[in-house]
Order: C-alpha cells, then structure tokens, then sequence
C-alpha cells in the first residue's frame, strides 16, 4: 500500500442536480478517470448536488442515462477514498439519508469545511 | 386568457422562482419543468411560496422530469398537478403566451 | 394550432434540447403544427454534423434528423453559428443557416412561441 | 402610417447583467434585426437586465465591445417603440434613474405587467 | 494558509455568493469577477453580507469587470480593495488553494 | 509558481474564457508557470478551428493562437469534445484532443489549480 501522503488530495465538489445541467454526467466520467490513478480522490455533495443520490431514479422518459448507478460502486469498485453528503444540504432540500441510494457519510457542514481545507485541489461541479 | 410562466432551473440555485413569482398575475399558470420542478418538493424551501402562489394561481410539473430524479407523486406538494409532454402542449395552447424564466 | 419554437441553451449541457424535441414530438402527435425551430445563443450547436455522442447517450444529431423527417425546420441563426464555429462546413444536413428574421418570421406566424 | 393594430407586439425581455454572458450582446442583434421589419418591438430591462443600461460602461479592459452604445440610437434609429426599465429592479440595485446612459421609460412593475399582458410574445434574454 | 473564493456570478440570479458564505473561515478571501462584481455595489441587496464578512475575511473585485460595468471605485463598497489580472493571479499564489463558485 | 488551469464554460456565452485568458497572459508576465490548460464540459468548443466572430467581437481562435505561441499547452477534452462534435476534423491547430488523465496530472503537477 503506497504511502498517504505521496498520494494528491483531490475533491470533487458536486453542487449541481442532475439532468438539468450535463455537469453530474461528466464530474463522474472524470471521477471514473481519476479513480484509476491511485491518488487520493473525495466526492462532497453540495447544495443541489445531494439531488444525485436520490434513490429511484429514472430517466428513461427524458431518454437520459441513469448515471446514478455509478455512485454504487465508486468506493467498491474505483478507488474513490470517500463520498460525502452535508447534512445541512440534505435538510433544506426536504431529504433524509433514507432517501439516498447509497450509503455516503453525512457530514455536518463544520466537518465538511474541514475536509475541504485538508484538499490539495477542489475542482467544483 | 392566462399567461403560462416556464420554471426550468432549480430554486435554490438561481432566481427563476422568485422572478417568475414577482410578475405573475392571478389566474396565470405556473409549469415546473427540468431542475424547476425541486420548487414543488414537500419538505423542501419553497414549499411555501408555491403553496401561497396556488391560491391565484393553478401549478404543474412535467411528470417526466420527477420520475427522471426519483422525485415520486407524494413527495410533491398537493395542489400541483403532473403533466406529461403532450399536457405541457396542452397548457401552452390553452394560455396566450408564455414566457420561460 | 400553429407552434414556434426558440431553443437558447446549448445541448448535452443543459435540458433545453432534450425537453423541446419532446415537447415537438407531443405536439405533432396532437395534430399541431411546428412551424420552425430556432437556435440561437449556444442553442446552435444541435446543428454541428460532427456530433459524436458514446452509445446510450443522447444523440442530439439523430433527434435532429428524426425532427427535420417529421418535417420540421430547424433553422441556425447565421450569426450566432459563425462566431461558434457552425458554418456551411460544420452545419448538419438536417439544419439551415439563417438570420434573426426567421425568429421574427415565427414570432408573427405562430400562434404560440415557446423558449427553451 | 401602418395601421398599429396589423404589427405584432414583440417584447425583448432582458433580464441579464451585460458581459458576463453573451446574451446583451445577442439579443442586441435581434433587435436591429427584427427593428427593420416594422412590428411594434418593445423592449424591458427588469432585474439584472438594468445594468445593461450603467452609465460609463468601459469594457475595453476586457476585450469585449461596448454595446451599450446602440440603445442610444435604438428608438431614434430604429423602429423600437418604447425601452422600459423597471424601478423596482433599480432600486434593488441600489441605481437611480440618473445613473442610466439613455432615457427610458422607468415604470412601476404592476404597469410593466400590464405592458407584457399586452403582448403577442415575450422573449426572455 | 488562507483559501481563496472566486465568485463569478451575479448574486442576485445565482446563489454563488450565498453558497460560498457557507463555507468560508476566517482568514480567507474573497474574490469577486465577472457579473460576481455586483455583489460589491453600494446600496444594492448584499452590501450587508459583504460587510459583515469582510470582518473576518479579505475582499478583492477584478477592476477590469467593475471599469467595463460602468461601476466606478466610489460605488463599490470601501471594504473591497481593487485587483488586475496580475493581482488575481497574486492571489491566487499566496492561498492554499482557491475554490471558484 | 507552476499554474493548471480548467474551463468549464462555453467561450462567447460566458466570460469565463475571456477572464481565464487575461489571468494566463498576467501569470506568465511575473514569470510563473502556466503547466496546462484543460477545456472541459461546453469549454471544449473553444477549440474549435471554424470559429468566425464579426470584426470587432472578442476572436477567440486567435486568443488560443495567442496563447499556444505562449507556450501554454492547450488540451480539449476527448470525450466532452466528442459528444460536442469537437474532433480530429473539427479542432484548431493550437489545441490537442487529450483524455481526462491530462487534468489529473495538472491537479497534481500544478502547485495551484484554478477553475474558470
């Protein structure tokens, strides 16, 4: 196991819905990507980013592909270290961690800004 | 004859809603379409407004767009109605224009 | 009754695209007429030829083709296509260049205009 | 002289902050196009459309064109019957009437709702 | 080492100022450009919140998109200090990193 | 200082290129680094080779020119450019068409990362 700390923090900081903008489908192209080079990648949903991580979506009816399903295997299958959720995100937008499709660690905002500050890079989304 | 007001961006990351709702007139139709239709989310921020918009006026949501972000008819506030593609055609017709906020 | 659309927001980045072509095809299907879409603004770049999009993706060049065999005209604004790059050697077969008066054009003739 | 009744009524609904986007520039080309073909053409500049009418504008710094200059020439040069600015969105913004490069009509937003009301279309820009 | 906020976009039709107020500590900067300058204007809605964070936080506006706006120096509330393009890019060297909005 | 800078916004509709292009020209006048610059989502059609502005209008075929001759690297994004008709047929001489390792690696090369 390669030491830690020669590893880059990089954060992607998803705080756009899904479908109406194009940005959930790329940030996860580039997540894919960048999971493949052994560096130490984080994903924080933001904002209207939780909307990414309801469960029981279906896009078949605006004929767009359900790129949710990929957060279902980012930590398993890809070397993502971590996915967050703000808690305080969550509450405003009316959802509780039941609704979403994965298991994520919800975070309060205080403890997200700490992991923010601990990035080498935030490439927001 | 009333006018349709188009909702496509989310609330709580642009002012399309609270644009829309400074110039409606009362009988005038509110359509929530796209990332629009997280205005009409129980529980959400702007339950409120769109419930005290529904008193003059009549709201939709493009049930395409709920069903694509797992977005399920109870989770919607009541009084707004679904609509399909063909009942979006609908509201345009029965209304004398429309603008897209 | 006679519809006019105006399609502002470029594709693939935004919904714009995806919720007109549907809300076109719904409107044929009722009996309506479309007489024309336009692209402005980003909007033009539905009209590139070159549009390669991953299988299971959106392809905004077959909706095109598949609007334009419904007999709708799709109509790019000159202007706005030449400062990004759509001209007569980048335009799809399905799309026409054209001017600001087209957009004037459904804006008289139609019953109702519709922007995406 | 047309009979008025014959022209459409075609609103330019500009509700955007010049530069930061193309849309000023755009919509400014629409109404020189759409000014030549003798439809009653109005134009309204409501929330952040109002600093496109800014006094002492001087993109030169940014390599952008000044196009606040063709609203001066629009209703004499062109056939644009009326710009409206709303005072509410002026007043928001902390502007004042005296802060505006050209005369317009400062309207109250109930008497620019009656104005759209009027209208065969409503362009949003 | 302090983090640097860019916000670009106009805080009356966006929430990018908003959202960043979220997440700023004390120390960092902020750096508003583009339609984010109007954020800074005297008398306009957020004047308040630019002030009460510059009590804790540095705040910078790009002078070549206040200059092309038409905003002059005396407009822009007196707590924010003006930057070129070579102070933006000094800023962005001496933050930890920056977060654009 | 060595520099890596994104865009993520369509060029003419947004001013995040224009903004992005001064930064670069300022950071390479006091003497740091630009390592890279990475066009991704509707930032991709900036490297388009037919693009055609009016006289007068910002020409953002010759800013990349302008910054190629620099000596910045410019990279267009193979799988945004593709669905966006942005190809080998299409792409200026200035830019190239790399994958999405070319932002890792200015992620971790690049001492700060700034995104327009």
């Amino acid at each position: 196991m390669e030491d830690q700390k020669s590893k880059a923090k990089i954060m992607f900081l998803c705080k756009t819905a899904p479908y109406g903008t194009i940005y959930e489908q790329e940030v996860i192209e580039a997540m894919i990507m960048f999971s493949s080079y052994e560096q130490d990648i984080r994903v924080a949903f933001i904002g209207d980013g939780v909307f990414s991580l309801k469960k029981g979506q279906n896009p078949s009816l605006i004929n767009i592909k359900n790129f949710a399903q990929t957060y279902l295997v980012l930590i398993d299958d890809f070397e993502v270290s971590h996915l967050y959720v703000e808690k305080e995100s969550l509450d405003e937008r009316g959802m509780k961690e039941e609704d979403l499709l994965t298991e994520v660690e919800v975070l309060q905002r205080a403890d997200l800004i700490s992991k923010i500050d601990e990035m080498k890079v935030v490439l927001p989304f | 004859m009333q006018m349709l007001n188009i909702i496509k961006k989310s609330p709580y990351e642009t002012s399309s809603l609270s644009n829309c709702l400074k110039y409606i007139k009362t009988g005038d139709v509110i359509l929530f379409t796209e990332d629009g239709i997280y205005a009409a989310k129980k529980g959400g921020m702007f339950e409120k407004f769109v419930s005290d918009v529904s008193q003059t006026c009549s709201i939709y949501y493009l049930f395409p767009d709920t069903e694509a972000r797992g977005i399920k008819s109870d989770e919607i506030i009541s009084i707004a109605k679904p609509v399909d593609y063909q009942g979006f055609v609908a509201l345009v017709a029965n209304s004398s224009k429309s603008i897209t906020w | 009754m006679k519809f006019g659309i105006l399609i502002k927001e470029s594709p693939y980045n935004f919904q714009a695209f995806d919720t007109a072509y549907n809300f076109v095809k719904a409107a044929i299907e009722m009996g309506h007429e479309i007489i024309g879409i336009f692209f402005y603004d980003d909007a033009v770049y539905a009209g590139n030829k070159y549009l390669e999009p991953p299988q299971g993706d959106r392809n905004i060049k077959s909706y095109m083709d598949d609007l334009k065999s419904r007999g709708v005209r799709l109509v790019v604004c000159v202007a706005a296509g030449k400062r990004r790059g759509l001209t007569q050697d980048t335009v799809s077969e399905s799309a026409e260049i054209s001017g600001l008066g087209q957009l004037l054009e459904l804006s008289i003739e139609s019953d109702r205009l519709v922007t995406f």
